[in-house]
């Protein structure tokens, strides 16, 4: 089978081709929505637990500086 | 009442451990099925003495349409023992296996008409199964919309339960009456009952597409339920560990 | 206690009649619209009139649903309702068969002047209100579904007629099927059979569903 | 006057919580709350804003889907007792005049007749609004409607939430006065206020709290 032969498809190769080219866009685009959310959740949640732990430490701190000011 | 494997298999921490060391594998199995699948169709397989070349289409729609089926059946069953149950992987499921669905619907609807074009002669075709797959499409998009309609989730997740368990009801409903009102589709080309008219070559192909696309979907599905079980769970400190981790990991 | 609900029903819609009127108009407007926007003649009309009133009539039932739950979801008459009742069932119950009474049966009742609008002959308007008649209470039912799902949300409206218009499909395909087979003097009783089938399903599982739904949405 | 079904065990006990845990979406409002309620009793429930008093009562009737643990209501004639609920929303409709109103909704899983609907009617001095669409009422008197259900409810156990809000002085007296009354019968009340209330036998008092971080 030449190559010509291949990508004409015996005249259908429009159709087949847009259908391969449609469901790889697809499953590439599947895989990589999940990956972009991964990676912005994972951002998203340190972003958050570093805010927890800065809530948890500033207490402390505000009163030891009071403590000093006394 | 040994409960305990059952309540353990629920809780999402026992999830994102067990795909963590599998979803590789599975995601690695799909993409080599497709492999040989795609070359096998398109190398080595006869073409069909009517439709010539663009039966090659079919290893694309057949696949497809059967996990938009296949998924839509997941998303049901998994809403409807997360709706009585209350058990939160299952909601979780249920959520991740719709998008998948969707977009293995939209696949089939979009191989089915560049398949009917060459065929039929025309882009869209009122044919008993193409209509099924486009409510099907609907019934998607309901859960979909319905469950992003909610701010809260918990209510979003019973919610869509309850639409998953109507409208797995109705897809028989559906499919018959559509089926009775109008058929052009050929019959089923492979079912177990009949002898396959396909030539053995095709015949390989095809299945190994279709274990292939399932399979990719599965894997798909499964990180988007790690996603979930990651946003979900976020107060919880295991999450923490594996989030932290992971940074400490990328620093190093 | 069904009676009594019913009639508290019955009495709430009777106390804004205005409303009761919009479906029907709505109903008038959107058929009388396709002869305007497709062709005059008779001939052509007569074959498709028949599935124009009964899209016409599905949208129109569908439009009147937001009557069912989402005032007394407002005013908190919809919790007094499902929780003092004692049987919730019987409450969705009798809110689907007032909505049918207020709605369904007045669309039924104006098919024929439709049907005569839209140069159908005599035995395909008989058909048209016989299966009308079966397949509005199903609109009821299915809508009742839909309609708890979205009642607490804002914009519900358009979202109710995405959950609900593919669950009306099978009635909409044997309902506007049998017209046509009646049209051609052909015998349309399997049609029939298929609807009453259809009713009498969604009459056993839509109470245990809509109370799913209504108490998703109560929050 | 509202009289109290006595339950045939005879026994005190109305309501037992245990353990009970509400969330609202991924937020634990309270967790493992158990508590117990018996004839007579008038229990209050203190907590800040948006501490779940509101989700803990209409869970307990069975609006709200509870999380964890659960709770049992007595049997009366071999009956789940319906408790009575008041809400922030006065579950009237505007377009039915006072009489349809109690007259056309259940309470306590039965519609009334005609003669204790008058009555209780005049008892919370809305006589001559009797045919009047409530839409036309002030919110005071719409609220008054809704207590006249008290007098109508045939169930031991009453659950207020903020029963007092757009009451006048007058009318938070006659309220207070009804709950001691139907306590002192035999009923129990759960209620919330963010006014003071002055009972003569202090009530319990139930706090709700966040739970500690649950670092399981």
């Amino acid at each position: 089978m030449t190559m010509h032969e291949f990508f004409d498809m015996g005249g259908y190769g429009f159709y087949v081709w847009s259908c391969y080219a449609a469901t790889a866009v697809v499953f590439i685009a599947l895989f990589v929505m999940v990956k972009s959310q991964r990676s912005r959740l994972v951002k998203q949640l340190q972003r958050q637990y570093r805010q927890e732990k800065r809530a948890t430490k500033e207490p402390e701190l505000k009163a030891s500086h009071n403590a000093a000011q006394v | 009442m040994n409960w305990q494997w059952f309540h353990r298999l629920s809780s999402p921490k026992w999830f994102y451990q067990i795909s963590e060391r599998w979803l590789p594998w599975v995601m690695g199995v799909s993409l080599v099925l497709m492999a040989a699948g795609i070359y096998q169709g398109l190398f080595n397989s006869v073409p069909d003495y009517q439709q010539g070349e663009s039966v090659r289409i079919m290893y694309l729609h057949v696949p497809t349409a059967f996990a938009s089926m296949m998924f839509y059946m997941v998303m049901a069953i998994a809403a409807a023992i997360g709706y009585i149950w209350r058990i939160k992987l299952a909601h979780m499921a249920a959520i991740s296996a719709a998008p998948v669905g969707a977009a293995m619907t939209f696949l089939a609807l979009f191989t089915g008409a560049f398949w009917g074009k060459p065929m039929w002669g025309t882009w869209w075709v009122w044919d008993a199964r193409l209509t099924s797959e486009l409510i099907l499409l609907f019934l998607y998009l309901g859960f979909i919309s319905l469950h992003q309609a909610f701010e809260d989730r918990e209510v979003g997740d019973r919610a869509a339960g309850v639409l998953a368990m109507v409208g797995v009801v109705n897809i028989p409903i559906i499919h018959f009456s559509v089926e009775w009102w109008n058929t052009l589709h050929q019959g089923a080309t492979i079912s177990k009952f009949e002898k396959p008219s396909l030539d053995p070559s095709m015949l390989i192909a095809l299945l190994l597409m279709i274990f292939a696309v399932i399979l990719f979907c599965s894997a798909i599905m499964m990180y988007r339920m790690r996603n979930e079980v990651l946003s979900r769970e976020n107060n919880k400190s295991w999450v923490k560990e594996v989030v932290l981790g992971k940074q400490i990991g990328k620093m190093k | 206690m069904l009676g009594k609900l019913l009639r508290r029903e019955l009495l709430r819609h009777w106390r804004c009649r205005q409303d009761l009127i919009n479906p029907l108009i709505f109903f008038l407007i959107t058929v009388s619209l396709f002869p305007l926007a497709v062709t005059p003649d008779g001939a052509m009309l007569s074959r498709i009139g028949n599935g124009i009133i009964w899209v016409a009539a599905l949208l129109a039932a569908m439009l009147s649903l937001e009557s069912m739950y989402r005032d007394d979801f407002y005013d908190g008459t919809l919790e007094l309702l499902m929780l003092q009742s004692g049987s919730p069932y019987s409450v969705v119950m009798a809110k689907i068969i007032s909505h049918w009474l207020t709605t369904g049966l007045p669309l039924v009742i104006m098919s024929p002047l439709l049907a005569v609008m839209m140069q159908m002959e005599g035995d395909a308007i008989g058909a048209l209100m016989l299966t009308l008649l079966i397949g509005t209470p199903v609109l009821s039912l299915i809508g009742s579904v839909g309609m708890g799902l979205t009642v607490g949300l804002r914009q519900g409206g358009v979202l109710l007629s995405l959950l609900v218009l593919p669950l009306y499909i099978p009635i909409l395909i044997f309902g506007a099927g049998a017209v046509s087979r009646a049209a051609m003097g052909m015998d349309y009783s399997g049609q029939l059979a298929f609807m009453g089938a259809f009713l009498l399903g969604s009459i056993s599982l839509v109470p245990f569903a809509s109370v799913a739904a209504i108490k998703v949405s109560i929050r | 006057m509202s009289h109290v079904p006595v339950s045939n065990l005879q026994d005190d006990l109305i309501l037992k919580v245990d353990k009970l845990g509400i969330r609202r979406s991924e937020r634990w409002l309270f967790r493992e709350l158990s508590f117990e309620l018996f004839r007579g009793d008038i229990v209050q429930i203190v907590g800040h804003n948006g501490a779940g008093k509101t989700s803990l009562m209409r869970s307990l009737c069975g609006l709200l889907t509870h999380a964890e643990g659960d709770f049992e209501w007595t049997e009366i004639n071999d009956l789940p007792c319906l408790p009575l609920y008041l809400g922030h929303l006065a579950a009237v409709k505007p377009e039915l005049t006072v009489f349809e109103n109690l007259k056309y909704h259940p309470i306590a899983g039965q519609f009334l007749g005609d003669e204790p609907i008058e009555d209780a009617i005049d008892q919370v001095r809305l006589g001559n609004y009797l045919d009047t669409p409530t839409r036309h009422l002030s919110a005071g008197q719409t609220r008054r409607v809704g207590l006249a259900r008290l007098l109508l409810a045939d169930t031991p156990c009453w659950i207020l939430d903020e029963p007092f809000t757009s009451l006048d002085v007058e009318g938070c007296k006659w309220l207070e006065q009804q709950i001691e009354q139907f306590a002192e019968k035999g009923g129990c009340v759960l209620l919330t206020s963010h006014q003071p209330v002055h009972f003569e036998k202090k009530p319990q008092i139930l706090e709700i709290k966040r739970p500690v971080e649950a670092l399981c």
